[in-house]
C-alpha cells in the first residue's frame, strides 16, 4: 500500500485509518493522551494540595478570581471545540477547502483565548498574585500556565497543518494529522473544563 | 530501485547516528546501558571500601553522598531501564512478527533523548557540582536553601530530558504490540516477553508523567524561585514524595517485569516445556501491573500519614506478593517434568528463582507497617531492593543477554565463561547482600558515609566489601566473554538453541534490516513451537512475496536530542554568577536554553513538513540474498 | 447549513452516509448549558459550599462524558484501546487526586 | 535487635510472625525448586516431555494459601498501626518532650518543665514519653531501635506524634535515619532513662542559673564567644545546643564518646573529646554550623577544662 496515492483516486470513507501509519499514529496519539491526563492529574493534586497555602498578605482565590473573564474564555474554547469538529467532518467529506476554513477559525478562537489567559495573568500580577508569592500562586501558575502552553503548542501545531495541507493537499498521509490535531484540541478543552471548575469555581466558593 | 526519490543510506558511524532500525537502536541501547551499568557498579565499588571498616576516610562525607545519589540513580534510569529496553527493542517485534516498531523514528528520538539525559547527568562530575540528596532526593535537602551547587539541577535536567526518552519509547511499544502482530497472533497467544513489554509500556505511560510534573516542580523551586517545596513559601515537603513516589513504585514494577517476562521464555525453552499454566501468568502480570499503583505510600510509613493510611498501603502491599508467588510457581511447574539443560543463560534464570523469592519475601516482612518503623532506612531496606533489582533484574537480563545473544549479534557467548560469570557474581551476590540484612536489623542506618566502631557492624561491612568486588569480577568476566564472542565468526543459525519455541527463532541470526521475508501466520501460542511438532519446517507464510516498505535512516533525532541537553545547560546556567561580559549576558537573557528549545522544536518542524516515504526492498533482492521464502 | 452529500460513484460496498453537523450541535448547545448553569450557581452565591462543589464536580463530569463521546468518537466502534488508555488514564487520576484531598484534609 | 520498651516489642513481635511465616515460604519454594532441578536435569536420550497446559487445582492452591498466610500476618499488622498510634500529647501523667531536629543535632525541650537540652535524652524510667517532632531546616527521622520505631522530623506544617517507654534504667542509642546532608552519619543522640528521683533532681539541677569559669579570663571569653549562641543554665542563647551539664554527658557533639580507656578514634576523656571538638568542629562532623573559633590554645584549654568539670552531681 504506497503511502500517498489516492486508493481509487477518491479519499477513502476515513482516510485517517486508511493506512498502517495512520492507524498506528491515531491509537498512538490515543496513549499519549492518556498520558497526559495523569500529568495533568498530577499538577491538579500538587494544585489540591497547596491551594490553601496563600501566605498572609496575599490575594485570596476568592478576591483575585474575575469569573466573567473565565466565563467568556471558556465559551470561547468551547467553540473552538465545535470549530474543530466541524473542521474533521468536512475532512471526512473531502472539502479541503471547507476544513481549512473551520481550521483557521478554531486557531482565531485559540488565539483569542490564549490572549484573554495572558491578560488575565497579567492583571493578577498587577495585584500582587506573582509566581513566586506563595504556594498557591506557584502551583495555580503552573498548572493552568501548563494548560495555556499546550493550547499554544496545539496553535503553532494546527497552523502548521493548515500550511501543509494547503501545499500538498488533503491525502492518507496527512489526513491523520490533521485527525490527531483535532483530538488534541478537544483534549485540551476537556482539560480546561475541570480547570475553570476546580481552579476557578470551586476556588471562588471556598 | 524504481521509486521517485532516491534514499540516502550510511555507513560508519553516521549509520549508527542516524538509524531508525530496531535492532540497531537495541544494541545502542545495549552498548549505552552497558557503559553506565559499569559506572555504576565503579561508585558502588567505591560506596563499599568506604564502608569496608568503620570511620573509614577514604573519600569525604560530601564525595560518599554524591556516590550513593549517582550509584542509584544511574544504575535504575542509565543502566536497567536501557537495557531492559535493549531487550525490548532487539526481541519484541520479532516475537510479533513484525518488521519494525510502530514508530521508528520516534524509537530513535527515545534512544538519543535518554543518553543526552545520561549525559547531561554525568557531565556533573566533570564539572564539579553532583547531587548528593539520594536518587530520591528529597526536600528541603534538596532545595536552593541546603543544595546550594548545581548538583541538584543536573539531576533534574538529566532525569527529565531521559524520561522524555522512556515515556516515548513505553508508547512506542504499546501500539507495536496492539497493532502490529503478525495475522493469527491473538492476545492470549502473545510470547511471555511481549506481553511483559505490553504491561511494563503501560506503567511507563502512566507513571513517568507524574515524576516528569514533580521534576517540573523541582525545577521551578530551584530556577524560578517557586514555592511548591519552600516551606517558608507554604510549600510542603511530603508534596515531594507522594509524586515521586507515586512514579516510584509503578517504577520498581517496570523494572521487575520485563525480568518475569525473560525468565518465562529462558526456563520454558531449556526445559523443553510448555510455560506451565500461561493464561494465569498473563493474568498476575496485569494483576502486578495494575497493584503497582496502589501501593506507592509503603515508602512512606515513616512520614507521619496516620494509622488509616499506614493499615490501606500494608494490606495493598501485601496482596501483590499473591501474584508474585502464582508466577513463582508456575515456573517452578514449567520445570516439573521437563529435560532442563543447564546453559550459561538457564542458570542465571534458575538462580532467579530462590534469589527473587528470597528477595520476595523480604518485601511482604517490609509491608507490615509497625515492622516498618524499624526496617525502614535502614540496612535491611537496602538488602530487600538490592534482593529484587540485583538479585531480580540483573540475573534476569544476564539471562536474556546470554540467550537473545545470537539473535542480537550472530554469534553464541562463550557457555564456559558464561557459567563463570554466573557463579562469581551469584556468590558476590549472596556474599554482599545477605548480610546486609543483619546489619539493618542491628540498626544500622542506610545512607551512612560512616559507622563509629564497636556496634558489631565491621565484619559484616568487610563481607560485604569482599562479595561486591566479587560481582565486579563477575561483571569483568561477563565482558571478557562478550570481547573474545565478537572475535567469532557469525555461526549462529536460526535456532542455535535448538529448543526454540517463538518466531523469533525462525528467521536467521541475526535478524535481516526487515525481519521477515514474509509475515509468518501463527496458528497458536509458542508459534515456531507449534509447526515444529506438526513437522513443518518453518512458518507459513500469511502474504506472497512482495516489496518491503522501510522507513529511511534519519538525523533529527540526534539533532533533537541535542537541542534538549543545550537547553539542559542554559536553564541550569541561567542564574549562575558569570562574571560580567559575554557570557552573562548569553546565559542570563535564557538565550542558550531556547536556543536549544529552537533547535528541537525546528527538527520537529522538518519531521512534520518532510514527509518520509522511505524506500522499498524489492522481491529480487530478497531472493538473491539467498533467503528463501 | 444543509450538509451538501457529494454522492461518491464509487462507493465502497456498504452504503456509507456522512454523519451531519447536527449530532454535534446538539453537543455543543448541552456543553454550554452545563457551563451557564456551574457559572451561574457560584456567581449567585448563595448555595452552601458543599453541595456546590458535588453540582460542579457532576457539571465537569457530565460535560467530559459528552465531549469525549460525541467529539472524540469515543462511542464509535474500533475505540476498544483508546477507551482503555483514557479510563486507566482516569483511573490512576483518581487515587493520585483522592490521596492529595485526603491528605490535606487529614 | 533486643527491644526495651514495650512499643519496641510489640514491633519486635510482629518482625519475629512475619520472618517466621516467610521463612516457611521459602523452605517450601527452595525444597520444590531443589527437588526439580535435580530430579529432570536433562539426560542424554530424553524425548520431548509432554507439554502441559496447566493445572488448575494447583493454581487454586497456591492462590488460596498465598493469601491465608497474608491475613495471618495482615490482621495484627492492622490491630497494631491502630495501637502504636494513641496520641498521649493531652495525657497529663506523660512526658512531653519536643523533639526538634537541627542540621546535625537534636534539641529536646520539655515544655511541662519549661527546659531544654541537647543531644541526651534524660527520662524517667516506666512513664510514658509522648514525643512531638519537627524539624528547623531538612527531614531527618527520629530513631531509637531499643526503644521504638522511627518517626520522620519534616518541616513546616507535618508535626508528627510518637511515644514510647523505657522498661529499665540504662542509655539508649539513637540516631538519624533519613539522609540530612554530609553529616547524616553522625546525627547520634543518646536516651538516659533514670528513676523519678534522680530525673527529679536533674530538672531542678538544670534550672539553677549557669555557672560561669572561675578564672575570670576564661569566663570573659567564653561569654563574648560561646554564649552569642550557646547557653549555660539561664545565661547565654538557646539557639545552638544547651552545655548545662556537659559533663555529665555521655558524648560530646553525639559522636565524640567520653571513656577514660579509649579503645577507638573517636573516644577519649570528656576533655579531650571537647578540646578536640573546639579546635576543629569541621573536622569531627563535616558540614555543621559551627564555625572554627578564634581562641588561643590556653583560652581553648580553659573552656574544655571549665566544661568537663561543669556536672549537675545527680548521683542517679
Amino acid at each position: 500500500m504506497s503511502a500517498h496515492s489516492h486508493l481509487d483516486g477518491q479519499l477513502p470513507h476515513e482516510p485517517e485509518r486508511a493506512t498502517l501509519e495512520g492507524r498506528n499514529k491515531v491509537l498512538g496519539f490515543w496513549l499519549f493522551l492518556g498520558g497526559e491526563t495523569v500529568l495533568f492529574g498530577t499538577l491538579f493534586s500538587a494544585f489540591l494540595a497547596l491551594r490553601d497555602q496563600v501566605g498572609d498578605g496575599n490575594p485570596s482565590g476568592q478576591e483575585l478570581f474575575k469569573l466573567m473573564t473565565v466565563a467568556i474564555a471558556t465559551v470561547i474554547l468551547l467553540t473552538s471545540s465545535l470549530t474543530s469538529v466541524f473542521a474533521i467532518q468536512a475532512m471526512h467529506r473531502n472539502q479541503v477547502k471547507a476544513m481549512q476554513g473551520w481550521l483557521i477559525l478554531t486557531v482565531l478562537l485559540g488565539l483569542a483565548f490564549l490572549g484573554l489567559e495572558i491578560y488575565e495573568f497579567y492583571e493578577y500580577v498587577h495585584e500582587g498574585h506573582k509566581f513566586s508569592t506563595s504556594a498557591f500562586s506557584s502551583s495555580f501558575y503552573t498548572l493552568v500556565g501548563f494548560h495555556g502552553a499546550h493550547v499554544l503548542f496545539g496553535i503553532v501545531w494546527i497552523s502548521l497543518l493548515i500550511a501543509q495541507v494547503a501545499r500538498k493537499g488533503l491525502n492518507v498521509v496527512t489526513a491523520p494529522k490533521v485527525y490527531v490535531a483535532g483530538m488534541y484540541w478537544h483534549f485540551i478543552d476537556v482539560v480546561w473544563v475541570f480547570i475553570f471548575t476546580v481552579v476557578y469555581l470551586m476556588g471562588k466558593v471556598a | 530501485m524504481a521509486h521517485a526519490h532516491p534514499v540516502k543510506r550510511y555507513t560508519g558511524l553516521m549509520d549508527w547516528l542516524t538509524t531508525v532500525d530496531h535492532k540497531k537502536i537495541g544494541i545502542l541501547y545495549l552498548i549505552a546501558g552497558g557503559f553506565f551499568f559499569l559506572i555504576g557498579g565503579l561508585e558502588a565499588l567505591l560506596i563499599r571500601v568506604q564502608l569496608w571498616k568503620p570511620l573509614n576516610n577514604f573519600v569525604s562525607a560530601d564525595t560518599y553522598n554524591e556516590l550513593i545519589t549517582m550509584h542509584g540513580t544511574t544504575m535504575i534510569f542509565l543502566a536497567a531501564m536501557p537495557i531492559i529496553f535493549a531487550m525490548m527493542n532487539a526481541i519484541v517485534p520479532l516475537q510479533i512478527g513484525a518488521r519494525d516498531v510502530a514508530f521508528p523514528f520516534v524509537n530513535a528520538l527515545g534512544f538519543w533523548t535518554f543518553f543526552f539525559g545520561g549525559l547531561l547527568l554525568n557531565i556533573s562530575w566533570i564539572a564539579g557540582a553532583v547531587p548528593d540528596a539520594g536518587w530520591t532526593s528529597y526536600l528541603p535537602l534538596a532545595s536552593p536553601t541546603y543544595s546550594t551547587d548545581k548538583g541538584v539541577d543536573y539531576y533534574v535536567l538529566g532525569l527529565q530530558i531521559a524520561g522524555i526518552g522512556t515515556l516515548v519509547g513505553g508508547i512506542n511499544f504499546l501500539v507495536t504490540i496492539i497493532n502490529m502482530r503478525a495475522p493469527g497472533m491473538s492476545f492470549m497467544r502473545m510470547p511471555m516477553f511481549t506481553w511483559s513489554a505490553f504491561i511494563t509500556s503501560a506503567l511507563i505511560l502512566f507513571a513517568f508523567p507524574a515524576l516528569t510534573v514533580g521534576l517540573v516542580a523541582l525545577m521551578f523551586d530551584r530556577l524560578f524561585s517557586a514555592n511548591f517545596f519552600e516551606v517558608s513559601g507554604g510549600g510542603n515537603t511530603v508534596l515531594w514524595e507522594h509524586i515521586f513516589w507515586i512514579f516510584g513504585h509503578p517504577e520498581v514494577y517496570i523494572l521487575i517485569l520485563p525480568a518475569f517476562g525473560i525468565i518465562s521464555e529462558v526456563i520454558a525453552t531449556f526445559s523443553r516445556k510448555r510455560l506451565f499454566g500461561y493464561s494465569s501468568m498473563v493474568f498476575a502480570t496485569v494483576l502486578i501491573g495494575f497493584l503497582g499503583f496502589m501501593v506507592w505510600a509503603h515508602h512512606m510509613f515513616t512520614v507521619g500519614l496516620g494509622p488509616v493510611a499506614n493499615a490501606l498501603f500494608s494490606i495493598a502491599t501485601m496482596l501483590i506478593a499473591v501474584p508474585t508467588g502464582i508466577k513463582i510457581f508456575n515456573w517452578i511447574f514449567t520445570m516439573w517434568g521437563g529435560s532442563i539443560k543447564f546453559t550459561a543463560a538457564n542458570l542465571f534464570a534458575v538462580g532467579f528463582v530462590p534469589t527473587f523469592v528470597m528477595g520476595g519475601v523480604t518485601g511482604v516482612m517490609l509491608a507490615a507497617a509497625p515492622a516498618d518503623f524499624q526496617y525502614h532506612d535502614s540496612y535491611f531496606v537496602v538488602a530487600h531492593f538490592h534482593y529484587v533489582i540485583v538479585g531480580g533484574l540483573v540475573l534476569g537480563l544476564f539471562a536474556g543477554l546470554h540467550y537473545w545473544w545470537p539473535k542480537m549479534f550472530g554469534r553464541m557467548l562463550g557457555e564456559g565463561l558464561g557459567k563463570l560469570t554466573f557463579w562469581t557474581f551469584f556468590i558476590g551476590f549472596h556474599l554482599t547482600f545477605f548480610v546486609q540484612h543483619f546489619l539493618g536489623l542491628l540498626g544500622m542506618p542506610r545512607r551512612v558515609y560512616t559507622y563509629l566502631d564497636g556496634l558489631g557492624f565491621n565484619n559484616m561491612n568487610l563481607i560485604s566489601t569482599i562479595g561486591a568486588f566479587l560481582m565486579g569480577v563477575g561483571t569483568i568476566i561477563f565482558i571478557i566473554n562478550i570481547i573474545v564472542t565478537s572475535a567469532k565468526p557469525k555461526t549462529a543459525g536460526n535456532d542455535p538453541w535448538e529448543d526454540g519455541r517463538t518466531l523469533e527463532w525462525a528467521i536467521p541470526s541475526p535478524a535481516p534490516e526487515y525481519n521477515f521475508v514474509q509475515t509468518p501466520l501463527v496458528r497458536g501460542y509458542d508459534a515456531l513451537w507449534k509447526e515444529k511438532m506438526d513437522g513443518n519446517e518453518g512458518m507459513s507464510p500469511a502474504e506472497p512475496i512482495g516489496p518491503i516498505h522501510m522507513p529511511s535512516p534519519s538525523i533529527l533525532p540526534f539533532v533533537m536530542s541535542l537541542g534538549l541537553f543545550i537547553a539542559g545547560f542554559g536553564f541550569m546556567y541561567a542564574n549562575n554568577d558569570w562574571q560580567a561580559g559575554f557570557f552573562k549576558d548569553l546565559f542570563a537573557s535564557h538565550a542558550v536554553a531556547g536556543a536549544g528549545l529552537l533547535i528541537t522544536l525546528s527538527c520537529m518542524v522538518i519531521r512534520s513538513l518532510k514527509d518520509d516515504h522511505g524506500f522499498h526492498i524489492e522481491p529480487e533482492e530478497l531472493t538473491n540474498k539467498g533467503v528463501k521464502a | 447549513m444543509a450538509a451538501n452529500h457529494t454522492t461518491h460513484s464509487e462507493e465502497p460496498a456498504k452504503r456509507h452516509k456522512h454523519e451531519g453537523p447536527r449530532k454535534h450541535v446538539v453537543a455543543y448547545i448541552f456543553s454550554m448549558l452545563l457551563t451557564l448553569v456551574a457559572f451561574a450557581t457560584v456567581m449567585g452565591g448563595e448555595i452552601n459550599a458543599s453541595f456546590t462543589y458535588i453540582l460542579l464536580l457532576v457539571m465537569a463530569a457530565l460535560q467530559v462524558v459528552i465531549q469525549m463521546g460525541f467529539w472524540m468518537h469515543m462511542k464509535d466502534r474500533g475505540h476498544l484501546f483508546p477507551i482503555i488508555g483514557i479510563l486507566t488514564g482516569v483511573f490512576v487520576v483518581f487515587t493520585i487526586v483522592i490521596m492529595a484531598e485526603y491528605w490535606t484534609w487529614w | 535487635m533486643n527491644p526495651q520498651g514495650p512499643v519496641a516489642e510489640v514491633q519486635f513481635d510482629l518482625m519475629k510472625l512475619s520472618i517466621s511465616i516467610m521463612v516457611l515460604v521459602v523452605l517450601v519454594v527452595f525444597a520444590l525448586a531443589f527437588y526439580v532441578i535435580v530430579k529432570f536435569r536433562r539426560r542424554p536420550g530424553d524425548k520431548i516431555p509432554v507439554q502441559v497446559e496447566g493445572n488448575h487445582k494447583l493454581e487454586i492452591i497456591w492462590t488460596v494459601i498465598p493469601i491465608v498466610l497474608l491475613l495471618i500476618l495482615g490482621v495484627p499488622t492492622v490491630k497494631h498501626v491502630f495501637g502504636l498510634a494513641k496520641d498521649y500529647s493531652k495525657d497529663p501523667n506523660a512526658v512531653q518532650v519536643i523533639v526538634t531536629a537541627h542540621q546535625y543535632w537534636w534539641e529536646f525541650e520539655y515544655p511541662q518543665y519549661g527546659i531544654k537540652t541537647s543531644q541526651e535524652l534524660m527520662i524517667p524510667t516506666g512513664k510514658t514519653i509522648s514525643i512531638q517532632t519537627k524539624s528547623a531546616d531538612v527531614i531527618h527521622s527520629f530513631w531509637i531501635p531499643a526503644l521504638a520505631g522511627k518517626i520522620d522530623s519534616n518541616p513546616g506544617a507535618n508535626l508528627n506524634k510518637m511515644y514510647f517507654s523505657a522498661k529499665k534504667d540504662g542509655v539508649y542509642l539513637g540516631k538519624c535515619a533519613e539522609l540530612c546532608g554530609p553529616s547524616h552519619a553522625l546525627m547520634d543522640f543518646k536516651v538516659k532513662s533514670v528513676n523519678e528521683g534522680a530525673f527529679d533532681r536533674w530538672v531542678t539541677a538544670m534550672k539553677e542559673p549557669g555557672k560561669l569559669p572561675a578564672d575570670p579570663a576564661i569566663a570573659e571569653v567564653f561569654e563574648k564567644q560561646c554564649l552569642t549562641c550557646h547557653a549555660v543554665g539561664d545565661k547565654g542563647l538557646q539557639l545552638y545546643p544547651n552545655l548545662t551539664g556537659i559533663g555529665d554527658k555521655g558524648t560530646v557533639a553525639g559522636i565524640l564518646v567520653n571513656t577514660d580507656d579509649a579503645k577507638y578514634k573517636n573516644e577519649g576523656t570528656t576533655y579531650e573529646n571537647l578540646k578536640r571538638w573546639i579546635e576543629d568542629p569541621q573536622s569531627v562532623k563535616p558540614g555543621n554550623s559551627m564555625p572554627k573559633v578564634d581562641l588561643t590554645p590556653e583560652q581553648i584549654d580553659g573552656i574544655a577544662k571549665y566544661l568537663s568539670e561543669y556536672k549537675l552531681n545527680v548521683e542517679q
